[in-house]
């Protein structure tokens, strides 16, 4: 029951917050059930054999049993430290909105728990409509948390959020359908588990767009592209960043972004290996373009969260490198730098939103000379700075590199390309550090009657743990990959004829106890 | 003593001084902060010289000490250990980085007391050291990268020390995102290596190192060491990429002296040599390093001439002898190279300490234009500068002269050599000793130029006593080296450092013996350049001052040009970083704002018409509703019914 | 076997006339302003529906057909209860019956 | 020519023409005494049908309770004849009269053209007469009103029922509804 707690005690908490009277115990509350909810996600790793590719934790129910649709949870190396994330960063953002969410506070809390159901819901599904299901309800919490708590475009933002990701999930729902058909037609029986759907051979032409796996694969692949997002859809991003309230943006950078690039390696991947091989140049290639794009467009923003924003679109190329040289290196970066961004882009925001709460702006132009005034503030943003620019010995070096490593082993023209955005991520990080850090105190700084107080205690406790993951994952990432090595190898070394067994030693365990 | 602990004990004490410093950032004790900065790299210097002196007890052929900590990165067929080795090349670098690194940080205690943020200097001039020791020892490519990298970082962090002068904090970001030009292809050469050898790891390669030279320049060794030359470049400032070493003299001036002279800007070099076996099998590659590292001594000398600003001077000056030292690797004499390399880090560090003692003295006073007839004021500083001065010049016996020379020799002498290499090193040696002449004649002879507000003292004795200490080094550290040919001439003075590290440097492949006379010949005559240009220099500089203005004026429009540094950073500008910004901009409006966006606005209207036309049609009248319902019902019985 | 329209009375002359009745309240929906006429015309459209159920049934000799008259009966009583209840307060307003203010569903 | 054919033929004549008399009249009074008259029609069709309950039922409900309804409703207003009683819009009426014309046009050709394969006739075809005979003399109107109630009470008691509670609410809303201030929206 481990994993469906993991998924439901959020929804329970939400639904708790919501109806709970005190007004002043509110934020406490939430953050007790946050912690007591990233608790239980630690036993997973107590009870999860890393040895073993298989399936793990399986739960198993019939929803639906005329179309074979179940509730199916089960977790592997792939999703383990995603979910960890997930309910790591989530205290963490309660800890972070103490004072800066101070409209709607219970609606505030109940969205958070209720898009933590959502994500962890979305890692661990196991069935294409329970996926589905998770995947849509993740936007709801979404919306209103950018739509309410947001800046001053918000409504703008969240519709174009909103209609862009709609707009890719609605295909990938018309390809789950088709996909439960082909697997009646190849086994006899309808079912929407994933572990049937990768036992469906689906044909596939070279050469020709119109053939059943390509279109399979574009399908789910467009879906995933706009959350990811890749580049040509990334627009609605930079948006969505800027006018999310820091915890949404932490959200958003840190966990949601990530359900993409986590789907392509869970259904797409090993779904559709012959189009995903035959396609992969352009994945590559967009890949590519997001890490110069984004990086080239991020130098040029005059707003901080914006230049994060295009930062973050820049960083999410990298992981689609990663996963489309489909060898060890790549994946294992991919997964990798997954956490990564997760970690340091949301602590990017987190910094930002606490400077933004003293000064109320993010032009970078206001600032400058800051860390004159504000050194502890200082020291944390450049650390995360350096994760960002993948400094060795941070965790942002071990993904990069690995990716870096599996484009030139797969490709390395790509490599090449790929390889100048380790230049200008360095350079729009450090111009804009130069030029809110550095230099003559700006006019936001200046002001000598409201002086800037450095970080708090909260603050720093805030902190504390994301800077501690940069370093501790940079510094011994054995600790992550050894979790994560037995299902990549697995994906890799089958990834014509992927298939997933599901792990019986927990249930074996239980009936020794029955006995 | 076990060595595993000394060598943790020589990486980690730089560490847990920096942590010390680190925390108490916002003392402002300087005596303390510097003593413990101090300590920590006493400690190191101290762990070198044992573990130098386990080396030496080692057999010849054994003389390696490798520590594995704990397993850092594996992946599939990728394995990096935290692993640490030392060598004959890295033990000799770790005695000149913890030996020269305590001097500066005792000078510094005293040159950075007045200043508010000394103890963060110091926590930062610690992790620099730490760094750079991973540097040197790491046993593959990719731990020397973690140090490589984080040099370049500690760099960047003490060249905008005084964050809150725009340019200052604009010169360390330069050299950052310079060195990351570089450091991208050096993680592209370890991608080829690792391609090509299956593993970074340093011994493995150089024991996996082919025998036969490889010819191609499309083949994967020559592009691997190429790349990881031009990542050398970056680091070790060499043409394309030295702009930022100039620009770096921003920083306080000991930090000149460590970083920007005698440690980190080695590091390409020692790269190099440490991966000689490979680079010797590539003579292409070889040949572009003898060629870059040949022009950009003679490049950076001839901008050295006419630079005005005392550290400007001795910044192009440390472009131009690390030219020399690429020079030596390229025409296959590493422990050339290696030698200069120790030589270049006694007398320019002295020479930047020097420096700063002469700053400290002036008031922060750089130009050199304003100072002169320093010579009376402080004694110390100039007599250890003079000796610094006769060793870059290469006068014998000064320790500049043995190495550089044995370069120069080389690149003449060596089958990757050629004549004309040699003649540009000559002609970078005249134009050194001809600067270097005109940098001390300026400061400390000739009419005193000081304005009157200005009283310079010499400086205490926690900043002269490291200035002797280099001297006394500039001196002699050329005398381990000693050339074979006046070795023998002196009665049989052996080459220590040759027969150091001849186990682990590579032959270069037929090398012929060499006629005595023409070594003795070109040594003379390198000597020769040298002195009579330094005499030059005298003449012009405190003789007859008028004269330079002359020649200058009489050239304006090449003068102007090289004062000006040849334009390069101007061509940099406008040739890649503003076309860069210029095209983000475009491409940010053109494809973001105007093209993907506006695809995405045009899909939303066109819903939002076929929305206005069908809005058109509800009209609120329930009767005209009501029609619709009547004309669906024909339209659907006549389909039935026609059917 | 030839049959006479008029004077073999089958299901079809029961349907048909129903339809016309049915088309008849249609057309006193589509056109009369007069929102109770148009009330009345539906109640000509449900009388209509029930002559086709009878017959249905009649034909068929099922009963249910009938127990759908009877339902639809009860329906109608309420429909015209409401819609009388709607046409009074649209009278206490406006003092008339038409249908124009209804409009509010406007686009 | 049978009473059961002349019947039909007056019945249908009387239900269509004071159908066609509801829509033309201009005075609502007048359409609603006519709207009254068609249900009688009906009620009698009915009969003629064998429904006897639900002609009883048609009577009391519609002809009676529900015309009640709409003629006190008039009475109340006091509406006189509208100086403008059809809907203006000329190509909207033109469409809606097209559309009627042709929907009727559509419905009956479409029953007399599946006449062959859908229905047999009533009177002529030998099995059903005598079924139907069967039937008349077995049928009487207590015996159909009987067999009404057992299926209304057995098979159909949860649409009953449910009918029960729409009435209930509809008396409720109805009320709530006439004692509102009346009006949609704002006046103009």
């Amino acid at each position: 029951m481990l994993l469906s707690t993991v998924i439901l005690l959020p929804l329970v908490f939400a639904v708790f917050i919501a109806f709970w009277p005190q007004q002043r115990t509110l934020r406490h509350l939430a953050l007790g059930f946050s912690l007591i909810e990233f608790l239980i996600s630690l036993m997973i790793l107590n009870e999860f054999d890393p040895g073993s590719a298989r399936l793990q934790l399986v739960e198993k129910f019939t929803w639906i049993e005329r179309f074979g649709i179940q509730y199916f949870v089960g977790i592997d190396g792939i999703s383990l430290w995603l979910v960890l994330l997930t309910t790591f960063l989530t205290p963490i953002i309660i800890l972070a909105s103490w004072t800066s969410i101070d409209t709607k506070v219970k609606g505030f809390h109940s969205c958070l728990f209720l898009l933590q159901t959502a994500m962890i819901g979305t890692f661990l599904s196991m069935d294409a409509i329970l996926f589905y299901v998770f995947w849509e309800l993740s936007l709801i919490p979404m919306y209103f948390m950018v739509g309410i708590w947001g800046g001053a475009r918000r409504i703008y933002a969240t519709i174009k959020f909103f209609i862009f990701t709609m707009a890719g999930s609605v295909l990938m729902l018309v390809a789950i359908i088709y996909m439960m058909y082909l697997t009646q037609q190849a086994t006899g029986v309808m079912s929407s588990s994933l572990l049937e759907f990768y036992k469906v051979k689906i044909p596939f032409v070279a050469g020709t767009f119109m053939n059943q796996q390509t279109l399979l694969f574009f399908a789910f692949s467009l879906a995933f592209a706009i959350k990811v997002p890749i580049w040509p859809v990334h627009t609605w991003l930079p948006d969505a960043h800027v006018e999310a309230p820091t915890p949404g943006s932490v959200i958003l950078a840190g966990v949601m972004l990530k359900m993409g690039t986590y789907c392509f390696l869970r259904w797409v991947i090993p779904l559709f290996p012959d189009a995903t091989e035959y396609w992969s140049w352009l994945f590559l290639s967009l890949g590519v373009i997001g890490i110069i794009y984004g990086a080239l467009v991020a130098m040029i923003q005059p707003d901080i969260k914006k230049l994060v924003a295009y930062s973050s679109v820049s960083h999410m190329g990298y992981i689609i490198l990663g996963l489309f040289v489909m060898n060890q290196y790549g994946i294992t970066g991919a997964i990798y730098q997954m956490l990564n961004h997760g970690v340091s882009t949301g602590a990017l925001f987190l910094l930002i939103g606490m400077i933004y709460e003293r000064t109320h702006s993010r032009e970078i132009s206001k600032y400058g000379g800051l860390a004159s005034v504000l050194p502890i503030f200082t020291i944390f943003f450049f650390i995360i700075t350096l994760s960002s620019i993948a400094v060795p010995l941070t965790n942002g070096f071990i993904g990069e590199y690995l990716i870096l490593l599996g484009t030139f082993k797969a490709a390395p023209v790509y490599a090449y390309f790929a390889v100048t955005g380790v230049v200008l991520g360095a350079a729009y990080m450090l111009w804009m550090f130069k030029r809110v850090f550095f230099g003559e105190k700006g006019e936001l700084v200046k002001d000598d009657h409201h002086p800037l107080h450095d970080l708090n205690l909260r603050e720093i406790v805030v902190m504390a743990p994301l800077l501690i993951l940069v370093f501790w994952m940079g510094l011994l990432p054995n600790h992550f990959l050894n979790w994560t090595k037995s299902s990549v190898d697995h994906l890799v070394n089958n990834k014509n004829k992927y298939y997933l067994e599901i792990h019986e030693n927990k249930v074996a365990k239980g009936s020794e106890y029955a006995n | 003593m076990d060595h595993s602990i000394l060598m943790a004990v020589l990486l980690l004490s730089p560490f847990v001084g920096f942590l010390i410093n680190g925390v108490r950032y916002k003392q402002a004790t300087y005596k303390i902060s510097g003593g413990i900065a101090t300590a920590a790299i006493f400690i190191s210097f101290i762990c070198s010289v044992l573990l130098f002196s386990e080396l030496v007890g080692l057999p010849v052929d054994q003389r390696k000490i490798h520590v594995k900590f704990f397993e850092w990165l594996n992946v599939d067929k990728f394995k990096v250990d935290a692993a640490f080795y030392v060598d004959q090349i890295s033990a000799i670098m770790i005695l000149i980085i913890t030996g020269v690194g305590t001097l500066i940080h005792m000078f510094s205690t005293e040159y950075m007391h007045h200043d508010k943020g000394v103890t963060k200097y110091f926590a930062y001039l610690n992790l620099f050291v730490f760094n750079m020791l991973i540097l040197v020892l790491g046993d593959s490519l990719l731990t020397m990268f973690v140090g490589w990298e984080g040099v370049g970082l500690c760099s960047y962090l003490l060249i905008g020390f005084w964050f809150t002068d725009k340019d200052k904090a604009a010169a360390g970001m330069k050299a950052f995102i310079t060195n990351r030009v570089g450091d991208a292809a050096f993680l592209l050469g370890m991608f080829v290596l690792f391609s090509t050898f299956g593993t970074l790891n340093i011994q493995e390669i150089n024991a996996m190192a082919p025998t036969v030279a490889e010819t191609s320049w499309m083949g994967a060794l020559t592009m691997g060491t190429m790349f990881l030359f031009v990542g050398a470049t970056g680091k070790s400032a060499q043409i394309p990429l030295y702009v930022w070493l100039p620009d770096a003299m921003a920083g306080p001036t000991p930090v000149s002296a460590l970083i920007h002279a005698a440690t980190m800007v080695t590091a390409g070099i020692y790269m190099i040599v440490r991966l000689n076996p490979i680079f010797i099998m590539t003579p292409n590659t070889m040949l572009v390093i003898a060629i870059v590292g040949a022009l950009t001594a003679l490049m950076a000398a001839s901008i050295g001439i006419t630079q005005w600003d005392i550290k400007k001077v001795l910044a192009y000056s440390t472009v131009s002898q690390l030219g020399y030292m690429f020079l030596a690797v390229g025409v296959g004499a590493f422990g050339a190279g290696l030698f200069h390399l120790m030589t270049h880090a006694f007398f320019k560090a002295l020479m930047f300490l020097g420096s700063g003692s002469v700053i400290h003295a002036m008031h922060e006073e750089q130009d050199i234009r304003k100072m002169g007839g320093l010579k009376k004021y402080m004694p110390i500083t100039h007599w250890t500068f003079f000796l610094g001065w006769v060793a870059i010049i290469g006068i014998p016996p000064f320790a500049g002269f043995f190495s550089k020379d044995e370069i120069l020799w080389m690149s003449f002498h060596s089958p990757m050599g050629h004549p004309v290499l040699w003649a540009i090193g000559a002609l970078s040696a005249g134009m050194t000793a001809f600067y270097m002449t005109r940098l001390m004649c300026l400061t400390f002879w000739g009419k005193s130029r000081v304005p009157k507000t200005v009283h310079p003292h010499e400086s205490p004795a926690l900043m002269t006593i490291p200035l002797i200490v280099l001297a006394v080094l500039s001196v002699v550290g050329g005398w381990i080296g000693i050339p074979e040919v006046i070795g023998h001439t002196f009665g049989h003075i052996p080459n220590y450092l040759m027969e150091w590290l001849h186990p682990v440097l590579k032959p270069i492949p037929n090398l012929t013996e060499a006629e005595h006379s023409l070594e003795w010949g070109l040594m003379g005559a390198s000597v020769g350049i040298a002195s009579i240009s330094a005499f030059i220099a005298y003449h012009f500089y405190v003789k007859s001052p008028e004269i330079p203005g002359k020649i200058a004026n009489s050239i304006k429009p090449l003068y102007e040009l090289v004062f000006k540094k040849y334009l390069v950073d101007e061509l940099y500008f406008k040739t890649i970083i503003n076309p860069l910004i210029e095209l983000s901009r475009k491409v940010w409006f053109y494809v973001d704002v105007n093209f993907i966006d506006k695809i995405t606005y045009v899909i939303a209207d066109l819903i939002k018409g076929g929305g206005g036309v069908t809005r058109s049609l509800q009209t609120g009248n329930v009767q005209i509703y009501a029609m619709y319902i009547a004309i669906g019902l024909v339209v659907a019985l006549s389909i039935i019914i026609i059917k | 076997m030839q049959s006479n329209m008029f004077t073999d009375i089958s299901l079809n002359h029961y349907l048909v006339l129903s339809s016309i009745l049915f088309v008849i309240g249609m057309a006193g929906v589509l056109l009369r302003r007069n929102v109770i006429v148009i009330l009345m015309s539906i109640e000509l459209m449900l009388n209509a529906v029930n002559i086709s159920f009878i017959a249905f049934s009649k034909y068929t000799q099922n009963v249910d057909g009938q127990i759908m008259v009877f339902f639809v009966m009860t329906i109608a009583a309420a429909e015209a209860a409401v819609g009388l209840a709607l046409a009074v307060t649209i009278f206490k307003r406006f003092k008339e019956v038409n249908i124009k203010f209804f409009e509010h569903l406007r686009g | 020519m049978t009473s059961d054919v002349f019947l039909f033929w007056f019945l249908a004549l009387l239900i269509i023409g004071s159908g066609l008399a509801v829509l033309l009249f201009t005075n609502p009074i007048y359409s609603a005494l006519s709207l009254a008259m068609t249900m009688v029609g009906v009620a009698a069709v009915f009969i003629t049908l064998q429904a006897f309950f639900i002609a009883g039922v048609q009577l009391i409900v519609y002809a009676g309770a529900v015309m009640v309804l709409f003629v006190m409703v008039l009475m109340l207003f006091d509406i006189k004849a509208e100086v403008q009683a059809f809907s203006s819009g000329k190509i909207s009426g033109a469409i809606k009269l097209i559309s009627v014309g042709l929907l009727s046009g559509l419905i009956v050709g479409g029953i007399i053209m599946s006449q062959k394969s859908f229905v047999g006739e009533m009177t002529k075809d030998a099995v059903h007469m005598a079924e139907i005979q069967k039937l008349k003399k077995s049928t009487s109107p207590d015996a159909s009103s009987k067999e009404l109630g057992m299926v209304l009470f057995s098979k159909h008691i949860f649409g009953f029922e449910a009918l029960g509670v729409l009435l209930t609410v509809i008396a409720v809303g109805t009320v709530a509804l006439a004692r509102s201030r009346g009006g949609t929206h704002h006046a103009k």
